[in-house]
């Protein structure tokens, strides 16, 4: 059996375990004798401990089978390629591999053992693994039929197996950090030590581009982070000057104003605009907004670069309106209507009630719609790319052209590079200072929010 | 008193003028935005559509071609591999010349390079299905190249155009269009080839697959670890400094640029677990941990605004906390998750940048089978055909993002029919 | 447990390499390759990281590979590596056909992107770049503002570009010329570097989107590659170089200046041990692919000359590894 | 329930010096008809007190009378309103001001999330009724002083208004409603979250506001409804039975269903 | 306030045969202490009523009885409260089943957002009290005719439950909190929204849950509190000042405070 027919499987046995967990508890009930949980407790106690352990089984051994199986192979090897280097055996180890499948490649008689190996070891290894994944759901059954009797607590126990996979889950979110800090901390830490943190994180000049060859320019290459930080925080901040506005006032007119049916109709529509490939809007931006901006600006003899801040922003502006819309629009629908009552009823107008009112009710959840939002704004990268460039300008002047934090990290990353290189390195601690500085920014966004977090009802 | 009565109605009387103008002011802001927001997606499908609505469609040749069984030196018994080794290219060549009687070597490169590579396929592909149409003439709709196709499709009778057709050609082109050989039709390979180097040939329907696949372990990991992460933080977590760091962390994992997630997945997914670079599977994984913390702020969002009296009631009843979270908060709360789950899978739908430190952003012709095949998606499609120096791949691009578009509304539709069946008002 | 073959690399190769993929797939019976676009140096990397099925076999490059990188190799145990030329990438200066069209020197150009320039009293020091107008850098050149849009440091199109065109027009003045021998760091800096007063605006990879970019501003040049120029003849020019039209002709015979050699790397351990590589080098270097007229020429990419693909043929045939050479 | 079909309401609906008129007016939720044309004069400088069992339109109606029912999708309403004469549901008419004339204690306590001080400042501060920010102070202390509330909230005026008791909240919300010194106060159950004490200020306070106001209670309470009221109406299953003044309702009813009611002998 | 410092409740805060013992119960919001060192005992199938004036932390005590106040984050409780002689505080027990034992009637109504029918069938439900959907629906029908509420939603059993009035909303709270068919049930002023009729209905409803049931009751009114219960506690300030029978608390009060305050001559 394969993966994909075990699981499967497995999950036959399961819902059949919560029938036979669930008849079991209603039959003891039937006899008279009170249950501690319900007879739907005991069914998904018996469920679980049917379903998880296999399911678990399956997922370690997808990962261990592969160098398992290698491992094996290699006694099957000759002596000569058992002795010679780990890639010699690595090599014929692919090979061994694809002669198996018959892949097209010239035969060679001295990997025919270990190639009939290989298929009678796979052969042997789907037998073992379904008959391991299988029996130990069957075990599962078995025990919890056992345990299955009128004290026992099958409700307490589903709820804290229920709990630590919840809790397991957001554990995920941890993890993640855990492997993003893990992911850049090394290659951030050898930039640092070729340029100094001081330099990085107050030098005002970008200009990365040092030696990636022995015969090219060698220009030591500086590397101050100063105006790629300007460049982030100037074009984030013109997107939600676009965004938080009209996002707000979206997500109030569509849960206030608006009949049930433009909401219905404009909420989801607008939420494709959280969809649109970055690409599209990249496009747009460069080739519409932008001569559109220049021409405008030259009309009233401002210079404007043809690649401006303004551009970027406005359209990654528009990109971010459904996070504020949409979210918003959620919490503010959440708002009790009993709170809108008592304003009405002191004479209050819609408006009123919805800036008094209905909005403080829902700030918190609207400052977290705000903060995915400029998140959203200060990760983006193709827009800024397309539409505002790649010079490193220090400027506040939103006509001129400028850099963000992610370009640069996505440029340095996919751009010509060298695997220890100051140019390439300066992408990770690009990404650690980032990451850095977002985790200050949310920290404080999470006091404000919790100063002024109003519980109703 | 009455005096004060009256003063106060005429006060409140005398701030109505203002208070009138702003509720008005008020209200048209809101409307604004709304349109505001509609009209931008109005402007860019227009334009979209404007540019991609000529890539469903495909120029053809229709001609009556032999097929020559002793040129191409195969019978029709022969085998599958035969019939591939077999000279197809030739044979068209040689029809065409026949055709137009070409002089001279760099007359005959003109004319060969009027007919797409895929010609020869499409009647490999035919013989192979059916060896008896072998010595006999069939009548066929040969694809054009794409220049052939640009000309016939855009530039026909315009003198801007790019010097891809040369005067021969246009000579040429113009006589079979009144022999009515040149035509356009609707064009399927569109929708069933896989990628390809030729703009006639190329497809999306390997694109689809991936973006379907990928977008599938997504969904199927992202949400219910998004939607249990939020339930424990909100409801179970205990209150204190871990929480808050949680918290913080999940906000600020939204701000941590996509391509981080990529090289993310390439240290842990790739370079310690294994899995396979170029597959759904990876890239479901990579844009899982990216959808994840939207889903989670979503959701928790959602899970507070749920009114404490509710859950009171439930605890009072003597429901456990788990009952009270599955039984009445979660359902109040999922319109809101279905929200951030919206949001965060058309991101995932529309994302490439960590992508490509997955190997996702690559040439892959075959369509994927499962999660682990080889696969690209839409959106890193339209990424590299919209690099492509070839002018008819930009109409293909503008194409793609239609059927991206297409798949981004009707994934939409779906959860926004479900949020709706789910929401009220309390 | 890989059977196709896994490419990797450069942007530029890309197109070149994922035709012969295709055609490869096509009229064989192996499956067709896998070509992933991550940059030559990238590409460099994923292929460096040791062997196996989980590691490409082959990378594109823009560009020679460096002896960093053969250690690095060596190092995680690819010592085999066959390198391949496959022709040449030319750089074109371009503007839009709307346009009138340029004639430069690549001293002009030198004058009018470059950081550091020689002083305009004609002594022997350098100054930063005063020039606005193109006619400041030479009167015979129109009167309009210098704006150039070119890829990012981070490009292999741009190292060229610098490397050719700049320091090919910085070599004119003969006290810099000096300088290589007598410093040649500073040497490097003066001709190398690009202004960053806005004069040369860092566009980005993309290169249809800087073609288009300079549709919508009639003022702009941009720097990108011959295929792009080829396909879209009818919006934008491209100008004249040392006299010489960015053509076909001119760039495959070397008498244009601005051009790079493109290459792919193979890794001889996985020959005959992942299906198809052997069939696939053969197919590359074919007559019908690299040939003169062959489909690669269709896409744009220049031919060698006949000598040099002989020499390639003979690396191929052999799988003659880079430090045998 | 035949006995109550196309009745005609007993006793005194109308009066001399109304300052509130309703005039046939009959409400639907949905399909449902919550009241019957009910017609009903409410005078000027009087309190009226509306009884009547659990679900018999008592707050649906009175709801009507500053349009508060506006705000419920399905709710549609027919006959006319008139205050002052002037039919508060002519479409030329704004609701606002219509409310800040004719305030309303709502059923339920709804504090808005905010500070016991700008739940009450909030209705002077929308109107403008303050000048400054000393006459705001003013009216938000005699409201809550007013409202019986002042003495135990003085010392944490702008600590949340939801972390009071139910009905420390039920008095907030008459002093937000008395804040706004509105004409017309209409008080759904507003005592029936408080003890007798504050019960006993906050009928005080309307034996205080009928001097210059209209006052419409519902209460479930006969005493207090024969304590503070001058006439009652009596409402049952959506249609008025009997009006009349209170004394006389409470000793000798007109009909059947009130004295059912009164006497407790319903059901 | 000095009158009360060092307090000691008067009367008999003790029974025989106690089903809840309250012993030095402290109750705390954040800083802020809303019960004092209150010990109590409620006897088995007996009705006690809590009475003081509002805010005197009535309901704080009320929701200690089945541990409702483990909800709120900053409220911490000192003491220990027993039921049938075990602790309830205990980290061992297990609250749901307290919470299906100890059933409880909020002061505001607060109906699940769902259908009437499943607002009453929801503690059955979860606790399993049903074996088949007849038995469930006979649950329902019984828990809603008993709270009075029956024949004015058996024709829409299964439109929303927040849909109904406010005194139906109560009624409704009342039927899905004894259709659990807890030992003790708590009601915290369970008829401050109900008419007269409703109420006598309740109040019938406790006499007859009496004989199985331990009921405590917070209302503010005297004439209930006499009606209903057996004993009387007086709380002040967080301070039980007094708990006597119930007819003792209302002719002879102990404490000055309780006098005061059921003569309504208080504050
Ligand atoms: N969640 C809370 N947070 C902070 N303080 C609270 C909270 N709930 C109640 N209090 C305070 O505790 C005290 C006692 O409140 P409680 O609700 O027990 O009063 P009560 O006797 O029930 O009054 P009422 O009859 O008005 O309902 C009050 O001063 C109140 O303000
Ligand atoms: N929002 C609503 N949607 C549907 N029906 C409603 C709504 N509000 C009230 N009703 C129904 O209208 C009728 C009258 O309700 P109303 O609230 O006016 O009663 P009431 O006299 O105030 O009762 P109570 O004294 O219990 O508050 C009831 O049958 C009720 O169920
Ligand atoms: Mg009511
Ligand atoms: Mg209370
Ligand atoms: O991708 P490139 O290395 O060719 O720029």
């Amino acid at each position: 059996m394969n993966y994909s027919s075990l699981i499967i499987a497995v999950l036959i046995l399961l819902g059949g375990a919560y029938l036979l967990g669930r008849n079991r508890a209603r039959a003891i009930a039937s006899q008279g004798i009170r249950l501690h949980s319900l007879p739907t407790h005991y069914g998904a106690l018996m469920a679980l401990w049917t379903g998880l352990p296999p399911l678990l089984l399956l997922l370690i051994w997808g990962l261990a089978e592969a160098p398992i199986i290698d491992h094996l192979l290699i006694a099957q090897l000759p002596e000569a390629i058992q002795q010679g280097t780990s890639s010699e055996i690595q090599l014929t180890i692919s090979k061994v591999h694809n002669l198996a499948i018959g892949a097209g490649i010239d035969a060679a008689p001295e990997l025919e053992p270990a190639v009939r190996h290989l298929i009678d070891l796979q052969q042997r290894t789907l037998l073992l693994h379904s008959g391991m994944v299988l029996s130990l759901a069957l075990l599962g059954i078995a025990l919890t039929w056992r345990r299955i009797k009128a004290d026992m607590r099958a409700r307490t126990e589903v709820e804290s197996i229920v709990r630590r996979l919840l809790f397991a889950s957001s554990g995920v979110a941890v993890l993640t950090t855990l492997g993003i800090l893990a992911s850049v901390l090394y290659e951030a830490w050898q930039f640092f030590g070729k340029v100094s943190p001081f330099e990085f994180l107050f030098g005002t000049t970008w200009s990365p581009q040092v030696a990636l060859r022995a015969d090219q320019s060698g220009s030591s290459g500086s590397f101050g982070a100063v105006p790629l930080f300007a460049g982030t925080l100037l074009i984030s901040l013109i997107a939600m000057f676009i965004a938080v506005p009209v996002g707000l006032m979206a997500a109030i007119y569509l849960s206030e104003y608006a009949t049930p049916t433009i909401r219905q109709y404009a909420k989801p529509a607008l939420e494709i605009l959280a969809g649109i490939p970055t690409v599209v809007y990249g496009f747009f931006a460069a080739l519409t907004v932008a001569p559109v901006i220049r021409e405008l600006g030259e009309s009233m003899g401002l210079a404007v670069s043809s690649e401006s801040a303004l551009a970027a922003g406005l359209v990654m502006g528009i990109m971010i309106i459904p996070f504020v819309s949409s979210l918003s629009d959620d919490v503010i629908n959440a708002v009790p209507q009993s709170l809108r009552d008592g304003s009405y009823g002191l004479g209050a107008t819609k408006s009123e009630t919805v800036k008094e009112v209905v909005i403080p009710a829902a700030l918190p959840g609207i400052v977290g719609a705000i903060m995915l939002a400029v998140s959203r704004a200060i990760g983006e990268t193709m827009i800024v790319a397309m539409a505002a460039g790649l010079a490193a300008n220090l400027t506040a002047n939103p006509l001129d052209s400028v850099t963000t934090v992610t370009v640069q990290i996505v440029t340095l990353l996919v751009g010509d590079q060298e695997f220890d290189s100051p140019k390439t390195l300066a992408a990770f601690a690009l990404g650690l200072v980032l990451f850095l500085v977002t985790l200050v920014l949310n920290f404080v966004a999470l006091k404000v929010v919790q100063k002024y977090r109003e519980q109703y009802d | 008193m009455t005096n004060t009565s009256m003063s106060t109605r005429e006060k409140v009387e005398k701030s109505m003028v203002r208070r009138r103008a702003a509720e008005k002011r008020f209200r048209v802001y809101g409307m604004a935005s709304v349109l505001f927001g509609l009209l931008c997606l109005v402007g860019l499908f227009g334009d979209i559509i404007n540019k991609g609505a000529s890539a469903f469609r495909q120029t053809v040749i229709q001609t009556e071609i032999l097929i020559d069984a002793d040129y191409l030196g195969i019978n029709k018994k022969a085998d599958d591999q035969e019939i591939r080794n077999a000279d197809f290219e030739g044979l068209i060549k040689q029809h065409f010349k026949k055709l137009v009687q070409p002089e001279g070597r760099s007359e005959r490169r003109m004319l060969y390079s009027m007919i797409s590579a895929g010609a020869a396929w499409q009647l490999q592909e035919a013989v192979m299905l059916n060896p008896s149409l072998l010595g006999q003439t069939m009548s066929i709709n040969l694809i054009a190249d794409d220049d052939v196709d640009q000309w016939f499709k855009h530039d026909r009778g315009t003198e801007l155009h790019n010097n891809r057709m040369n005067e021969t050609q246009v000579k040429w082109l113009e006589q079979w269009i009144e022999q009515g050989m040149l035509k356009t039709q609707f064009n399927t390979l569109f929708f069933v080839n896989g990628d390809s180097r030729e703009p006639e040939l190329a497809g999306i329907r390997g694109a689809i697959t991936g973006t379907f696949l990928t977008l599938l372990v997504t969904f199927l990991l992202s949400f219910p670890i998004g939607v249990a992460a939020a339930i424990y933080l909100e409801e179970f977590a205990p209150r204190n400094k871990i929480t808050e760091f949680v918290e913080i962390n999940i906000n600020n994992l939204a701000a941590v640029p996509s391509i981080t997630f990529g090289l993310l997945g390439l240290a842990i997914f790739i370079n310690i677990f294994g899995v396979a670079r170029s597959t759904p599977l990876i890239g479901g994984l990579v844009l899982t941990l990216m959808t994840l913390p939207t889903i989670i702020i979503s959701g928790r969002a959602a899970i507070k605004a749920v009114p404490p009296s509710i859950r009171e009631a439930a605890f009072g009843l003597g429901a456990s906390k788990m009952q009270v979270v599955f039984h009445h908060v979660l359902p109040l709360a999922l319109p809101g998750m279905l929200t951030g789950t919206i949001i965060g899978m058309a991101q995932a739908l529309g994302e490439t940048a960590p992508l490509l430190m997955i190997g996702m952003v690559a040439f892959v012709v075959d369509v994927p089978g499962f999660v682990n095949d080889p696969s690209t998606v839409l959106p890193v499609q339209i990424f590299l055909w919209s690099d492509s120096p070839e002018r008819a791949f930009m109409e293909r691009t503008s194409g793609a993002i239609m059927v991206l578009l297409g798949f981004l509304v009707t994934m939409n539709t779906a959860a926004v029919m479900l949020r709706r069946r789910l929401e009220r008002r309390w | 447990e890989r059977d196709y073959i896994s490419i990797v690399g450069s942007s530029t190769v890309y197109p070149f390499s994922t035709v012969v993929a295709e055609r490869f797939g096509k009229s064989t019976n192996f499956r067709t390759p896998k070509v992933e676009s991550t940059g030559s140096g990238g590409g460099l990397k994923l292929f460096c990281s040791g062997v196996g099925d989980a590691t490409p076999d082959i990378t594109n490059a823009s560009r020679a590979i460096k002896s960093s990188e053969i250690e690095l190799c060596a190092k995680n145990g690819v010592t085999d590596i066959v390198e391949v030329m496959i022709g040449y990438d030319g750089i074109v200066f371009a503007n839009t056909a709307a346009a009138p069209h340029m004639e430069l020197t690549r001293k002009d150009m030198y004058l009018a992107l470059a950081k550091m320039v020689p002083a305009q009293d004609g002594s022997d020091t350098l100054i930063e770049n005063p020039y606005k107008t193109w006619k400041d850098v030479n009167p015979v050149l129109p009167a309009k503002k210098i704006e150039v849009l070119g890829p990012p440091p981070t490009s292999g199109t741009r190292d060229a570009f610098v490397e050719l065109a700049m320091e090919g027009g910085c070599k004119a003045f003969p006290f810099i010329k000096a300088m290589k021998d007598s410093d040649k760091n500073k040497y490097k800096a003066v001709c190398h570097g690009l202004r960053e007063d806005g004069a040369y605006v860092e566009a980005g990879e993309n290169d249809n989107l800087i073609v288009q970019k300079l549709v919508a501003n009639p003022d702009a040049f941009g720097i990108f590659g011959f295929s792009f120029l080829e396909q879209n003849a009818d919006k934008v020019q491209g100008s004249t170089v040392d006299g010489k039209l960015p053509t076909f002709d001119a760039i495959s015979d070397g008498s244009y200046p601005v051009s790079r050699s493109l290459f792919f790397y193979v890794k001889k351990a996985h020959v005959g041990v992942i299906p198809g590589i052997e069939e696939y080098l053969a197919e590359f270097t074919s007559e019908r692919a690299m040939g003169e007229e062959g489909y690669l020429a269709d896409k744009g990419m220049i031919p060698m000359t006949d000598k040099e693909r002989t020499r390639v043929l003979k690396t191929v045939k052999n799988l003659t590894p880079l430090a045998a050479k | 329930m035949s006995i109550i079909e196309n009745h005609k309401t007993n006793g005194a609906a109308f009066c001399e010096n109304p300052k509130l008129k309703a005039r046939d007016v009959g409400v639907f939720y949905g399909e449902k008809q919550a009241i019957f044309d009910v017609s009903l004069d409410i005078g000027a400088n009087e309190v009226i007190a509306l009884i009547g069992p659990s679900g018999c339109g008592k707050s649906t109606f009175l709801r009507c009378l500053n349009r508060m029912n506006d705000t419920i999708d399905i709710c549609q309403i027919r006959g006319e309103i008139l205050l002052d004469g002037e039919n508060i549901y002519d479409p030329k008419v704004d609701v606002v001001p219509l409310r800040a004339r004719v305030g309303m204690v709502f059923q339920k306590p709804n504090p808005f999330p905010k500070s016991i001080y700008d739940n009450v400042a909030y209705g002077p501060r929308i109107h403008g009724l303050a000048h400054s920010r000393v006459d705001l102070d003013e009216i938000v202390e005699k409201s809550l002083q007013r409202a019986g509330l002042w003495n135990e909230v003085k010392d944490r005026l702008h600590s949340p208004g939801t972390g009071l008791s139910g009905g420390q909240q039920q008095r907030l919300c008459i002093a937000r409603t008395i804040a706004v010194d509105p004409e017309v106060i209409l008080m759904d159950e507003p005592c029936s979250a408080l003890d007798p004490i504050a019960t006993a200020k906050i009928e005080e306070l309307i034996d205080e506001l009928r001097e210059n106001y209209t006052i419409a209670i519902v209460t479930h309470s006969m005493q207090q409804a024969a304590r503070v009221s001058q006439r009652t109406a009596y409402f049952h299953l959506g249609q008025l039975i009997e009006v009349n003044p209170t004394d006389q309702v409470f000793t000798t009813p007109q009909h059947t269903l009130t004295e059912a009611y009164i006497t407790g002998r319903f059901g």
